[in-house]
């Protein structure tokens, strides 16, 4: 239960955070940071004691102590319901870039956030705290818990710190999930019960309800409340509606998060639960996940392609991305998934980094109007450029992570649905276009003398340029990630086939 | 009368001493501190036999039983009597008038409650209604300088009547067909249509026992305030005094459903699939008009008002779903009795805190403008305020969580879709008017006039409740052993 | 009830009412004596046909209803005095033999008919529309409506000691002794209670012709004021029965005949009503509240657990 | 002989009832109001309750409604009362209810027509009533005693006027 420490550890960070404020302003920041570093180095304590070649086998997917770690203790009995942690590959890339990208978004509120400092660290830890809580959990009844968990201090992110319209995107973003979720909820309970019907004990766990003989249609429904739960928060089309505002609205730090970690949730949960639990009712439906993840690439493009606003023209975008996650979780084969996983990884980078700078201008100028910025490269050069690597990397240019990903995705697609593979890439392209209207609109054209904000400070460069070297790393030596999750999809694809 | 029978009732006697010794101080000496002083002695006490009861199981004479599952409700009930006196404490001490037998009237009413949840007879079923609908009625009617209040308690008075009536004549009913006002002789025979008394035509003997149950699900219905019985409920807890508003939704309805839990399960009502549907009915009506009437509301009172219509619409899944798992719907009692201990504390937060607003702005009424910015300047109050809130949205980490995980198991089992769909619409619906509330709890607080820094006894309480709302969410293990076991 | 008993009821009603007729007549002979003057004596022997030279008038007189008045109101009320007083009397036992009925709540029965006749008080007031007898029948209403609980109350210790609500029950369990005795308490509170139920003096207030001219029947004359004092005299006769069967062995008694006794006894009582009323002066309307809620209530409770503790410790022994 | 009794009783009763309901006049209503009370203690007489009936016209009779008379006499609210029930007893405000419970009476009268008729009524004696009343439920009869603590404390208090002190007290 090592993993639990993870967990506990950013809880405890989060309280201390609030608290801290009323020592010394600022000081909740430092905390933060502290204690993000302490569960990066404590995961790195538990990782350092797995023998190396345990990263490389396979794992069964069945069977938990093929799992990196593994902990499992009685919760509510009454109900099987356990707590259950686990770790493979799959999770360990996710949380580890949960962290990173949580320190991201310390710094990127450092200097944005004036009031309530402490409360802002503490919800930004909670966050994180569920975030990585539900890549871990491995009790379905545990994981809802973490997913629902994580709303609430980001339900607060948004609806203290947001922007003008803050409330009502709040709201939104609140009950899109958990309406989803409730029905994911009653989609698990659901299964449980048959599952207890069949074996005569009650039990969450994840490894045993992988066993589930269940009736065709039956399998359908319960998979359909898990595919939309997910698929709200990934979010694939049409259920994407919530994450323009919810993006658009919150603060820096907020948008960083939802994009770069929030989205993932929903991606781990279709790789990890929908499909393994119910694969046959997952091919009968893959043509029409598949069909919603196209959508979702040229419809997201074609609407960020139409925005003014900076932030939403990069969550439309997300939209557009996501759907490639899509497509690669429902075309199953290994390519395609290490696709997927590899988008939700450069993804996560890219988008927070763009999030970040789009932060940066609001604070700077008041506005997030793309009309009314332009030529800032002359006082901003630092930002300027950074802005123009990660929109390259963000259409999917050779050489950074993205790439990588979409063209394993579209690759691994093609071999199952050529014709949608087709349709798809034409994202591809749309996404170039609205990625180039974007750095021209704000950063190039005329410089006006009006406009004479400062540059990044060197705290705020330091996590640029992270992210910057990781999707570099990415995009060049794609092995690095590819290595650890591909043992789980080897093991995912063989078990299952669609 | 045995030992064993004075052990079972000590609850009772210790809440009836503890009467009598308020009566007689109110008499010879006035001074409200004494007053609270001796009505949480008496609650204590209460409490102290109660948990020495907590395994007895024994049927004191027809009237009441006196078993693990109602000295688990009596020891909820109890409990949030004795925080309601702290936090009465608070609003009266201002206030103008004589206050002292407000106390009195708790005890008392408290004492109906504890009367309703071991009764297994009709004659102790009504009375232990009427002794805590008539202290209410003193309760809420108690600053009876106020227009507000009056006009709430003429209302109670009247549908609370008007309620007992439909009651009593369903009981007559049921008396007539099966000469018996004990509950497990009601109708646990009357099954299949040929047991059905008459020879001549048991038909229509069975439509008797359809509208005496009819007659009964009515005036309970008013009692819970179930759609479409509830118009009272929101005008009744927006003019009683804070505390009061505490009481009308906790314990009262808690005792009502606990009483009305028994009443079913003993008498086997769900064998009737009339009934069942009417329940069914009744359930959805309520989760959707409560949820959608309360989108609306800038009261808090009258939000929660509606709240717990929907509540309570929720957990007639419970019951509804019980009848077709097991022969005897027993399987209902220990999801609603989390439920309804979740909801209780719960909801007795909210109500907590709507108290102590009003007290610091001596008003009766606490609108949404009220706790404005209450995250800057009382965090720790905002917090139990939020954790309330949440677990009435059913968010994990809460109570409410796994009332509603216990709610969604027995549904699915029972294979009840339609309720599940309303049920997950409600709370969708839902969702929005308590984070409406979280909201406005962080708002600028310079809009907002109220300082709110209750006394010592109040916060402690608040806190107290929070911690058991959460420690039932977090570690629910103990008290579903407890209900399982003993059920 | 058979149909033989008709000719009993026949014969009941006749002595009742006609002694209530004869009890006008008597009341202010006596009244006269002890007074020291004559009383009416110039009709007949003794004045004797002053009866009925007085129901002549009042049958003979204009049925004159005011017109200010609620007619329906003022027409029953009248009725209901007389009806309830003499339904009373079907649960009298008045010889070991001779009772219309022997009802096991019998004295409840007593005590329900007494209870039904304040309304006749009552809505004749109100009917009246007038302010006297609005304030006689408020008076009426809340004086017997107090002195109903402790005439109840004051009951139960003869109920007590002999077990039953039965009249024929209760005299025969006085064979071994007589209750006034051991319910002296009783007894007293009882008397007050009865003089202040049946309204009479001194406790008339409700009519107090000082205060109220004639209090709730103020606007009635002729063949229904007639009724109210029929009303008021059978109360009287049955109140004394009512002593008699309670308290002092009913028809019990050595050498003559029961109904002789029984005749005796009530005959008595009847005498020393009206030597009450000879006697003692009217109290003032508050005093006499205050005495019933602050002295009789008392007294009946003393009493009511006195003989309870007794009454266990006896079966005990 | 019995049956026809209860039925000119019932008879009696529904009337009584049904008139005092029509009635605009309070004081009217009142009286048949009392008719009918005294009907059903008629009834439970026949039915071999006689304790309940006299219980019936003690209590509900002789006390209760002579307080509700004396309740209008304090308030003489002469033919104000009258006008405003003359207007509510307009057609349409009763129609519906009364054609609801119509239809009630029908259903219940055909369902209780099915049950057992009991022909020859045990007499209850105020003695079994007294033991059953302090054996089984002596607690109802306790209940029943807080209850009516609860009602006399509200009552009080509720119906006390401000005290000068107090409305002194309330003003500053």
């Amino acid at each position: 239960m090592e993993l639990l420490n993870l967990l506990i550890i950013l809880f405890i960070g989060g309280a201390a955070a609030w608290v801290g404020e009323h020592f010394s302003k600022g000081l909740s920041r430092w905390i933060s940071l502290l204690f993000i570093a302490v569960a990066a180095v404590s995961l790195l304590e538990m990782l350092s004691n797995i023998p190396a070649p345990t990263f490389l086998k396979d794992p069964i997917t069945k069977d938990p102590t093929t799992w990196l770690i593994h902990g499992r203790a009685d919760w509510i009995p009454r109900f099987g319901i356990s707590f259950e942690l686990a770790l493979d590959g799959l999770s360990l890339l996710l949380v580890v870039l949960t962290l990173f990208l949580g320190a991201v978004s310390v710094i990127a509120s450092w200097d944005e956030i004036d009031k309530h400092q402490g409360f802002f660290q503490a919800n930004i830890m909670w966050t994180l705290t569920g975030v990585i809580g539900v890549f871990i959990a491995l009790d379905l009844i545990l994981f809802f818990l973490f997913w629902e968990v994580m709303l609430v201090p980001m339900y607060l992110l948004i609806a203290i710190w947001g922007h003008e319209d803050k409330a009502k995107a709040a709201m939104k973003f609140f009950i899109f999930t958990q309406v989803s979720g409730l029905l994911m909820l009653l989609a698990m309970i659901t299964l449980a019960i048959f599952v207890k019907d069949a074996n005569g004990y009650w039990s969450f766990s994840y490894f045993d309800l992988l066993d589930n003989n269940l009736t065709s249609s039956l399998a359908t429904f319960i998979m359909l409340g898990f595919f939309i739960g997910f698929t709200v928060k990934l979010p694939g089309f049409p259920f994407h509606t919530w994450l323009p505002d919810a993006h658009t609205q919150a603060p820096t730090a907020g948008s960083v998060i939802l994009a770069g970690i929030l989205l993932k949730t929903g991606a781990y949960g279709l790789i990890r639960f929908t499909v393994p639990l119910f694969p046959e009712a997952s091919i009968a439906f893959a043509p029409i996940a598949i069909l919603l993840g196209a959508s979702g690439v040229v419809y997201g493009a074609i609407l960020a392609f139409g925005q003014t606003d900076f932030k939403r023209l990069v969550a439309y975008s997300s939209v557009s991305h996501m759907g490639f996650v899509l497509l690669g979780v429902f075309a199953w084969n290994a390519l395609a998934i290490q696709g997927a996983v590899m988008q939700l990884v450069a993804h996560g980078l890219s988008t927070a980094a763009l999030f970040m700078i789009a932060g940066a201008l609001q604070h700077r100028l008041h506005t997030r109007d793309l009309q009314k910025m332009g030529g800032l490269w002359q006082s901003m050069p630092r930002m300027g450029a950074l802005a123009m690597f990660f929109i390259a990397a963000s259409l999917g240019l050779p050489g950074m992570g993205n790439f990588i990903a979409e063209f394993l995705v579209l690759a691994g697609l093609f071999q199952v649905y050529p014709w949608l593979a087709v349709v798809s890439s034409a994202g591809l392209i749309t996404g170039a276009i609205y990625s180039l209207k974007l750095i021209q609109e704000s950063f190039q054209g005329a410089p006006d003398d009006t406009l004479t904000p400062p540059d990044f400070s060197a705290l705020a460069m330091s996590a640029m340029i992270a992210m910057l070297i990781g999707l570099i790393v990415l995009g060049i030596f794609p092995q690095l990630v590819l290595d650890i999750s591909q043992p789980v999809i080897n093991a995912l694809t063989s078990e299952i086939t669609l | 009368m045995t030992g064993t029978d004075f052990l079972a009732l000590s609850p009772i006697i210790a809440l009836a001493v503890g009467a009598s010794v308020l009566l007689l101080q109110i008499a010879f000496l006035r001074n409200l501190k004494l007053t609270t002083g001796i009505t949480v002695v008496t609650f204590l006490a209460c409490l102290f036999f109660l948990f020495y009861i907590t395994k007895l199981n024994h049927q004191t004479t027809p009237l009441l039983l006196v078993d693990p599952l109602s000295t688990f409700f009596s020891i909820v009930f109890v409990l949030c009597a004795c925080i309601t006196t702290f936090i009465s404490y608070e609003y009266l001490k201002n206030r103008p008038g004589r206050n002292d037998e407000f106390f009195l009237l708790v005890v008392l009413a408290t004492m109906g409650s504890i009367v309703l949840t071991y009764a297994t007879h009709l004659a102790s079923f009504i009375l232990g209604l009427e002794l805590m609908g008539i202290a209410l009625y003193g309760l809420i009617a108690y600053p009876h300088q106020d227009d507000m209040s009056l006009e709430a308690a003429i209302k109670y008075l009247v549908l609370s009547g008007a309620s007992s009536a439909a009651l009593l004549f369903g009981f007559a009913l049921l008396y007539a067909i099966t000469g018996s006002l004990f509950f497990p002789d009601l109708l646990s025979g009357l099954a299949s249509p040929e047991v059905a008394v008459g020879p001549q035509s048991p038909f229509w003997a069975r439509q008797l026992i359809l509208l005496g149950s009819a007659l009964i699900l009515a005036g309970i219905s008013f009692k819970l305030s179930l759609a479409p019985f509830h118009m009272w409920t929101p005008d009744v807890y927006e003019g009683s005094p804070a505390p009061i508003t505490g009481f009308l939704a906790t314990i009262s309805k808690g005792a009502v459903f606990a009483a009305t839990l028994r009443l079913y399960v003993i008498g086997e009502f769900h064998n009737f699939p009339t009934i069942v549907t009417g329940l069914t009915i009744l359930s959805i009506i309520s989760i959707l008009v409560g949820n959608l009437l309360a989108l609306r509301q800038e009261n808090i009172k009258r939000l929660l008002a509606y709240s717990s219509i929907a509540h309570f619409g929720y957990l007639l899944i419970a019951l509804i779903a019980a009848g077709t798992l097991t022969p005897n719907g027993i399987s209902a009692i220990e999801p609603s009795a989390y439920y309804l201990a979740g909801y209780i504390f719960t909801t007795l937060i909210a109500t907590g805190l709507i108290a102590a607003i009003s007290s610091s702005n001596n008003e009766e009424n606490a609108n949404l403008s009220d706790i404005a910015g209450l995250f800057w300047k009382n965090p720790l109050l905002a917090l139990c305020l939020s954790v309330s809130l949440l677990s009435l949205a059913g968010i994990p980490l809460t109570a409410g969580f796994i009332g509603k995980l216990y709610i969604f198991q027995m549904g699915v089992e029972a294979g009840a879709w339609l309720l599940l769909s309303i049920l997950i619409i409600g709370s969708g619906i839902g969702i929005y008017y308590y984070l409406r509330l979280i909201f406005s709890m962080t708002t600028d607080p310079s809009s907002s006039r109220s300082t709110l820094a209750p006394a010592l006894p109040v916060t402690v309480s608040l806190i107290t409740l929070t911690i058991l709302v959460l420690y039932l969410g977090i570690y629910p293990q103990p008290l579903m052993e407890y209900l399982l076991w003993n059920t | 009830m058979s149909e033989a008993n008709l000719p009993f009821i026949g014969a009941i009603l006749l002595t009742v009412v006609g002694g209530a007729a004869v009890l006008t007549w008597f009341e202010r002979r006596l009244l006269g004596i002890w007074q020291d003057r004559y009383g009416p004596n110039r009709l007949g022997p003794f004045g004797i046909l002053q009866v009925a030279a007085d129901m002549l008038k009042l049958l003979t007189k204009h049925d004159w209803i005011p017109p200010f008045a609620d007619r329906f109101v003022f027409v029953i009320a009248p009725t209901a005095i007389v009806i309830s007083m003499l339904m009373a009397f079907a649960v009298v036992p008045f010889g070991p033999d001779h009772y219309l009925i022997d009802m096991n709540v019998g004295l409840l029965f007593f005590l329900a008919m007494s209870s039904l006749a304040v309304y006749s008080v009552m809505l004749g007031g109100l009917a009246s529309n007038n302010k006297y007898a609005l304030l006689g029948g408020l008076r009426a209403a809340a004086q017997m409506v107090s002195y109903e609980v402790f005439m109840g109350l004051s009951l139960m210790g003869v109920v007590m000691l002999s077990g039953s609500f039965s009249l024929v029950d209760i005299v025969e369990a006085q064979q071994d002794g007589w209750y006034f005795i051991p319910q002296f308490l009783g007894l007293y509170v009882f008397i007050i209670a009865g003089i202040a139920e049946s309204h009479r003096l001194p406790f008339d207030l409700p009519e107090a012709e000082h205060e109220l001219t004639a209090g709730f029947h103020t606007e009635y004359g002729g063949m229904k004021f007639t009724m109210f004092m029929l009303g008021e005299y059978c109360g009287l006769i049955l109140l004394s029965c009512m002593i008699t069967t309670l308290f002092f062995g009913g028809w019990l008694g050595p050498f003559f005949p029961p109904l002789v006794w029984f005749a005796l006894k009530t005959f008595g009582f009847v005498c020393f009503f009206i030597l009450l009323r000879a006697a003692i002066p009217r109290p003032r309307y508050d005093q006499l509240m205050a005495l019933g809620w602050t002295v009789m209530l008392p007294i009946t409770l003393i009493n009511l657990v006195a003989t309870g503790a007794i009454a266990l410790w006896m079966n005990q022994a | 002989m019995t049956l026809a009794l209860f039925y000119i009783a019932g008879a009696i009763a529904l009337a009584a009832t049904g008139i005092a309901l029509t009635r605009v006049n309070a004081i009217h209503a009142l009286i048949y109001l009392v008719v009918s009370l005294l009907a059903v203690a008629f009834i439970f007489f026949l039915l071999g309750a006689p304790f309940a009936a006299v219980l019936e016209i003690v209590i509900y009779a002789g006390a209760i409604m002579v307080l509700f008379v004396f309740v209008i006499m304090m308030l003489n609210l002469g033919n104000r009362g009258t006008v405003v029930e003359q207007e509510m007893m307009n057609p349409s405000v009763w129609i519906i209810p009364s054609l609801l419970c119509l239809i009630l009476l029908i259903e219940l009268s055909l369902s209780i027509a099915s049950l057992k008729s009991e022909t020859n009524p045990i007499v209850v004696s105020a003695k079994e009533i007294g033991i059953s009343l302090f054996g089984p439920y002596v607690l109802a009869v306790e209940i029943a005693s807080m209850l009516l603590l609860a009602g006399l404390v509200a009552a009080n208090h509720i119906g006390r006027r401000l005290s000068k002190m107090d409305q002194e007290k309330d003003e500053g």
